[in-house]
């Protein structure tokens, strides 16, 4: 027997806003939030908690499946490197994307925006500033895009669905336009050589400790200091937010730009990776972004936002991928077990969340 | 006494929104260490008038003088380094932080100027909940699973976590018990008593004789009196300068023989439980009867509500509608059977805000328009407007969007969707909450017409005196227990307050 | 060939397979899929400058697209336009032949370039590679290389699975391998001829196989980052074979320094003889070093296995 | 002097829940909404029209550019008919999506829907039963799929973006297991007939047809059915909409039902268009659809929604692609484009719509 939602209340005196319920109201569940608000407030430690334990339950199961489909390849230390170079990129991604989802935004444009900073940071012309003139470029035109998307929201007044994909449409077309479709090759060595075994530190690749350097910045960031507190607050309500003082505009503008300088950062990541920088780099990496960041934890509504709990998912579906792989599942397999596993994950995950409320 | 020149001037503010001219040249003036009234009915444009003051809004015309020198208030920002602090109407909160993160939002204690010194802000917002009589309040709690109560007390710690010269209260006894209001004007005794003034927004009449120094009425965006003393003025006077008009601010007569004591319940509620929330509770309702539900916020009220109307599943008992017994935990169920719900957050819980008065009013009632789900519309249209005339909702124009309507016409519109879809039992939940004087007389003719007319009517209200002066019979309500039940002539505030405190933890 | 301009030579055979004196203007239609590859824009480079050459030839290309039904939409709109002969290389051969018939039916000549219509009433000539045989040649040549070893295990990076091509590249490869009865396919995993997923794919395989011999590799583009993650696994016990013919990938060929020895041809310069042909079909000519009167309907390029003794012959054709 | 945002605040309920359906906040835009709605009620009518005048000013502007730029190509019938043609099958998705998007919701797999719908009923069992099966086929798989997204969502309590997302990555596998990535000819052919101009009635084909049908009753159940404005109360309040006896998680189950149906219609039409069933088909479709919906004037939180406004917003991107195709533009300069042409549209359109609000 389903439960009817226990009609959670909003405490507050009348409600005599005249802009409405705006979109709270859309997102009221018809069936029974999993996590009640009610009640006992310190639990919220335990909550969050409950929530990671659970992605880390996941991820345990998907260790078991791993070890035991394929003992040999999946529990060794080459296979772990692997998995947590292939979580690299679209982890930084993710923890741009982490930021606008908590404030209430979305940007479709990351995959775009990492297309374009890795190809026009591979230019011939562009490489021959070497390994700074790479990493720079990447960043740099990462942040340029963002300012764009930050503009066109948070004083264009645009949707950031719309705006995001009209980026997304034009960051493509100029990658695409840079590269004439051709696969640029790096031929810098200090970049080529960061990607392979030599430079490994105590035998973790340089790119993990970028990613992890990024997911250490990005909580300290939401969780620790001012920039972190606003980026909730516009989230979870964003006239009040204004109504305390903060500049939310401005607030949003720093957070598309905050999403695009992560996509900066990942592009460098993934020329290191790939050693050359292409148009069609970071496909799809939106949908991937997201999916992780709202598995992990964060709310789409905004209000919301766990820096660990988005790693956790990124890791959950490398290694998803790593176990079809090493099992040798063909495509169609691939994808046809994807989406279970989401699903079979997601219910999952909140049922653990349910019992630990009662 | 010597003049002393105010603290703060605003002349001639004007200010229009889309359609809408909310402020059309007011006067205020406020001194220093005073308590400073604002009357008016829903939409007169007192919420408009302190954002102004607050700098959430700019006006379109008109002087702002703060401490004799004309400002110009761009922004919240501006307005709070100037030692103005607004308690707003609309709970100005984000439930996902924590109440010190709520409390110090926009100006956090930190390091190096963007690190958060999250032990500081937590003692820092411990000491004011203290000074504000609620040390139980964990400053590390997230503010979304507070008493409603205790959200006013956060934004109240949050005006006072700014170095104050002026702090705006706008309708904050809305959701507090009478002990809780008396414990906010301490506070602002307190506060007075420090040179700070206060600027206090209520329907309350009684309160701002309690509490106030001068009274300005707002009418129409104007201000119909300025500055009148608060002790002075005839409640009369000033309720007439409200509503332009002579309102009866009494209950509408009980029916002499009502045909409650005659006829069989139309409603029996049985060992209804909901666990955590209330212990069973036996319940009846006859038609022609209305039953008052009294008890402290946080008491369980509206959760016996929302379990009999199937909205929160009952963990034990029975509701019963005709003789006929309803499926728990189903809305449609209970609404099938002729139960409706006014609830207690009308915006939240109750109204379609993007949609007209027609559509709102039809919504429970759409199938009996609709022929193989096609809408009659025109049917629709009349039935409802029909059903808004009789609770002489206005504007009498049903395709008025429902979000522009004051307090009071949005809740006769709530009122009029079961009626068009002609319930038995109507559960109403704080009908009267933020709604003006006048609006308010209104209602409570329209409720007790209802019952004359044989609905059975169960009503939760947080103000006592409209319980007793509302109800047939009354249940008090302590921690989730009914500890008595009377009729409503045998009780008096007293000894309702006194029934629903006491063993209670003090506050 | 006197009058052929000397500038913007394309890769590959510069030898127009048509009579090369001007004739009638012609406008060429072409449609083509998103060049955003290697191989697809090698395409578009070549058709172009091929049409550069005749004077009297104008190409109307429309933008590509990876989606049928937009595809359809360009295909007709060129037919709208009234083109004189349509180049079309479609996204899917199957899903255009209803454009491809309504063009022939409007009495619009169609070469049919690569990916080859359900029905031959939809083109007039068809020119292009061989996937089936591309995967058997590369097939035979790690046979080959492997024939005396035992338990020989081999690996196949595979295209997009999507596309029928890939497919058929499959196929053909496995057929090969049914004359080595000592040679295993072990893995196979399908990138998506980019570079990212080619490294990604190719460090997985890495893992899941510890040790094997022979790689095959559909397509150039992803295989540079094949070689990336190859690279970085430091790994050397095998041969690579890699498709398309890139010029990335001759030139690892012939330095010879790698595990790269040989990749499969699927000649991007096939786009300039569909320009020629349709140019002939524009003006009713024959080709030159046929005896025929009529173009042929159908010409299937041949998928030639280059490795470092053959590869100074095809370098000029590898492309970016 | 810009207006602060009077931003859109949440009053609802259930603000806590983790897994809620609630995207709606990613939309709540920095700036004023461009349609405001306070104020006097009976504008409310006047202002849709405004809405759809402004976008038909866009259109006109369009069908301007291209007029003097290939005045001859794109000035004809047949171009017309192209057009309207390509606009059918993302229309009739659109139409569907229009649905979901008004209650609150969003399918991210309309476009692996119509994969599935085109290969499954194009499979050579399938197309023994001649036209009746393969339309059959389409319409029942498109529901079938629908059914599961709506299950997950109304009963599991999924968010949408992710049951979804999952259902895309699902569907999109099992088309390419039964296609195994070939294209499927078909060969019944009444079916191939009906994409031939040979079939057209008055000029207008088929597909046109069935996409003015489709249009014509979304229309008709939006604005005229006790469906549609229960749609309309779930997006705009749906605890509201449940408390006032709305069956809020039956109404979901429908409305992904019916984008599921809608896909089936579409697979079926793609089918006619290129006479072959495809398991690439529909590639990014979610993104057009939702795109075209929210520039059409939907809102992306759910509560308003408008199918003249959709198809507007379909007709105004194919004729954006149509222009480019008859300029010749490649894909670099046409993607670049296409970013700067959503901006400036949306742009122009809130002008438009605060210069009448006033
Ligand atoms: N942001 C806004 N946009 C449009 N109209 C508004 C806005 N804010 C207020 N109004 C309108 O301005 C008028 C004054 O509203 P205001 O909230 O100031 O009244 P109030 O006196 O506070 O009423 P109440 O007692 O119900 O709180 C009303 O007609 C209201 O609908
Ligand atoms: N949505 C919610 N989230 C968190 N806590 C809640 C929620 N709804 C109710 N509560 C808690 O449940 C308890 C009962 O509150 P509720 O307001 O329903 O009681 P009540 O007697 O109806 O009082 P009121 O006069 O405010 O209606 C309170 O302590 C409140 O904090
Ligand atoms: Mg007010
Ligand atoms: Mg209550």
């Amino acid at each position: 027997m389903t439960q009817p939602a226990p009609s959670a209340r909003h405490n507050g005196p009348d409600k005599e806003d005249p802009t409405g319920p705006g979109r709270a109201g859309a997102t009221a569940p018809a069936a029974p939030p999993p996590v009640k608000t009610g009640g006992a407030g310190p639990a919220l430690g335990l909550r969050l908690d409950v929530r990671v334990l659970s992605l880390l339950g996941v991820l345990a199961a998907l260790v078991l499946v791993g070890g035991i489909t394929e003992p040999d390849a999946f529990l060794d230390t080459g296979n772990l490197q692997l998995i947590l170079t292939q979580a690299s990129v679209i982890g930084v991604v993710t923890v741009g994307m982490t930021f606008v989802i908590t404030s209430g935004g979305i940007d479709l444009s990351v995959g775009a925006m990492v297309a374009l900073a890795s190809v026009w940071a591979t230019t011939l012309a562009t490489q021959e500033y070497g390994f700074a003139g790479i990493a720079f470029t990447a960043v740099i035109v990462g942040v340029a895009a963002g300012l764009v998307n930050g503009v066109l929201i948070a004083y264009g007044g645009m949707v950031p669905f719309i705006a995001t994909l009209a980026m997304l449409a034009s960051a493509r077309g100029l990658a695409l336009m840079i590269t004439d479709g051709k696969t640029q090759i790096v031929t810098v060595d200090s970049v080529l050589s960061l990607g392979l075994p030599d430079s490994y530190i105590l035998g973790v690749p340089p790119l993990v400790l970028m990613f992890a350097a990024v997911t250490v910045i990005g909580w300290l960031i939401l969780n620790r200091t001012t920039f972190g507190r606003r980026t909730v607050a516009v989230g979870g309500n964003a006239e009040a937010a204004r109504l305390a003082g903060i500049d939310v505009r401005r607030q949003r503008l720093y957070l598309y730009l905050l999403s695009g300088l992560c996509c900066g950062i990942a592009a460098f990541m993934l020329i290191v990776l790939s050693g050359s920088g292409q148009n069609t780099n970071g496909n799809l990496y939106e949908l991937d972004a997201i999916a992780a960041a709202i598995i992990g934890g964060t709310l789409l509504s905004g209000g919301r936002g766990t820096i660990v709990g988005s790693v956790l998912g990124v890791l959950i579906f490398t290694t998803i991928t790593n176990i079809f792989a090493l099992n040798n599942l063909q495509s169609d397999v691939q994808q046809i077990a994807k989406g279970a596993i989401i699903v079979a994950a997601v219910l999952v995950q909140r049922r653990t969340l349910r019992g630990a409320d009662t | 006494m010597a003049p002393e020149p105010p603290l703060l001037t605003m002349s001639g503010i004007t200010k229009s929104f889309p359609g809408v001219r909310a402020l059309d040249g007011v006067d205020l003036e406020v001194q220093a260490g005073e308590v400073h009234c604002l009357l008016g009915q829903n939409g007169a444009g007192k919420s408009t008038l302190i954002k102004v003051l607050a700098g959430a809004h700019q006006p379109d015309g008109g002087e702002i003088t703060w401490r004799g020198e004309a400002v110009r208030l761009k922004s919240p920002i501006a307005a709070m380094r100037r030692g103005i602090a607004t308690i707003y109407q609309e709970l100005d909160l984000v439930e996902g932080l924590s109440v010190a993160e709520n409390v110090f939002l926009g100006h956090e204690p930190t390091s190096a100027g963007f690190i958060v010194r999250t032990g500081e802000g937590r003692s820092a917002a411990k000491a004011l909940l203290a000074r504000l009589g609620h040390p139980e309040i964990d400053p590390a709690r997230p503010v979304g699973s507070l008493s409603a109560a205790q959200q006013q007390i956060v934004s109240m710690a949050r005006a006072l976590s700014h170095d104050v010269r002026l702090i705006v209260m706008d309708e904050p006894s809305a959701a507090l018990d009478p002990d809780e209001v008396d414990n906010l004007f301490r506070i602002v005794d307190g506060l007075t008593a420090d040179g700070v003034a206060v600027v206090y927004i209520s329907h309350r009449l009684e309160e701002i004789r309690r509490i106030g120094d001068r009274v300005t009425v707002l009418k129409d965006g104007r201000a119909v009196a300025v500055g009148l003393p608060a002790a002075g003025t005839p409640t009369r006077d000033i309720v007439a300068m409200m509503t332009g008009r002579d309102v009866e601010y009494v209950f509408p007569p009980r029916p002499e023989e009502t045909a409650a004591t005659t006829a069989e319940p139309v409603l029996r509620v049985q060992g209804l439980s909901r666990e955590g929330e209330f212990a069973p509770v036996d319940l009846e309702l006859r038609p022609g009867e209305i039953v008052g539900l009294a008890g402290l916020v946080g008491s369980g009220r509206s959760e016996i509500l929302e379990t009999i109307y199937g909205a929160r599943r009952a963990t034990t008992g029975t509701v019963t509608v005709a003789g006929q017994q309803l499926r728990n935990g189903s809305v449609r169920a209970a609404v099938a059977a002729g139960i409706g719900l006014a609830p207690e957050e009308r915006k939240a819980q109750a109204l379609l805000m993007t949609e007209s008065v027609t559509r709102n009013v039809s919504v429970s009632s759409l199938s009996r328009f609709a022929r193989l789900g096609w809408i009659d519309r025109g049917g629709e249209r009349r039935s409802a407007r029909e059903a808004t005339r009789e609770l002489s909702l206005r504007p009498d124009n049903p395709d008025t969007l429902i979000r522009t309507l004051s307090g009071g016409n949005q809740q006769k519109a709530v009122l009029a969707r079961w009626l068009l879809r002609g319930c038995r039992v109507l559960l109403l939940d704080e009908p009267t909450r933020g709604v003006d004087v006048g609006a308010r007389a209104e209602l409570y003719a329209v409720i007790r017409r209802l019952a004359d007319d044989g609905l059975a009517v169960l009503l939760v209200s947080s103000e006592v005196p409209e319980v007793l002066g509302l109800a047939d019979r009354v249940l008090v309500l302590r921690e989730g227990q009914v500890v008595h039940t009377a009729p409503a002539q045998e009780l008096d505030e007293h000894r309702v307050l006194d029934l629903v405190m006491e063993g209670s933890p003090t506050p | 060939t006197s009058n052929e301009p000397k500038n913007a030579q394309p890769a590959g055979n510069s030898q127009p397979a048509a009579d090369d004196k001007p004739g009638k203007a012609v406008t060429i239609g072409f449609a083509g899929p998103q060049a955003d590859h290697g191989w697809l824009n090698a395409i578009n480079v070549n058709a172009k400058s091929r049409a550069e050459e005749y004077s009297e030839v104008s190409l109307e290309i429309t933008e590509g697209s990876n989606d049928t039904a937009a595809q359809i939409g360009q295909v007709k709109t060129l037919i709208n336009k009234k083109v004189d002969v349509l180049v079309i290389l479609p996204a899917d051969g199957k899903a255009l032949t209803q454009v491809g018939l309504e063009a022939m039916k409007a009495g619009i000549p169609v070469v049919n370039l690569d990916r080859i219509f359900a029905s031959p009433q939809a083109y007039r000539c068809w020119v292009g590679g061989d996937n089936y045989g591309m995967g058997l040649n590369a097939g035979h040549y790690i046979g080959e290389q492997l024939k005396d070893k035992a338990n020989a295990k081999v690996v196949e990076l595979a295209g997009i699975d999507n596309l029928e091509l890939t497919k058929q590249r499959s196929q053909g490869f496995s057929d090969a391998l049914k004359n080595y009865p000592n040679i295993k396919l072990v893995a196979r995993q399908a990138a998506e001829f980019t570079v990212e997923s080619g490294q990604a794919k190719m460090a997985q395989l890495l893992q899941a196989q510890k040790q094997f011999d022979a790689l095959w590799n559909h397509d150039d583009d992803q295989g540079v980052g094949a070689l990336r993650a190859i690279q970085q696994a430091g790994r050397d016990e095998f041969i690579m074979v890699g498709g398309a013919g890139a010029k990335s990938a001759m030139d690892a060929i012939k330095a010879d320094n790698g595990v790269l020895k040989a990749t499969v041809l699927y000649p991007p310069t096939m786009a300039a003889s569909a320009i020629d042909l349709a140019r002939a079909l524009g003006q009713n000519k024959g080709i030159n070093g046929l005896s025929e009167m009529e173009i042929p309907t159908s010409l299937t390029l041949y998928s030639a296995v280059v490795t470092k003794d053959n590869i100074d012959q095809y370098l000029p054709t590898g492309f970016n």
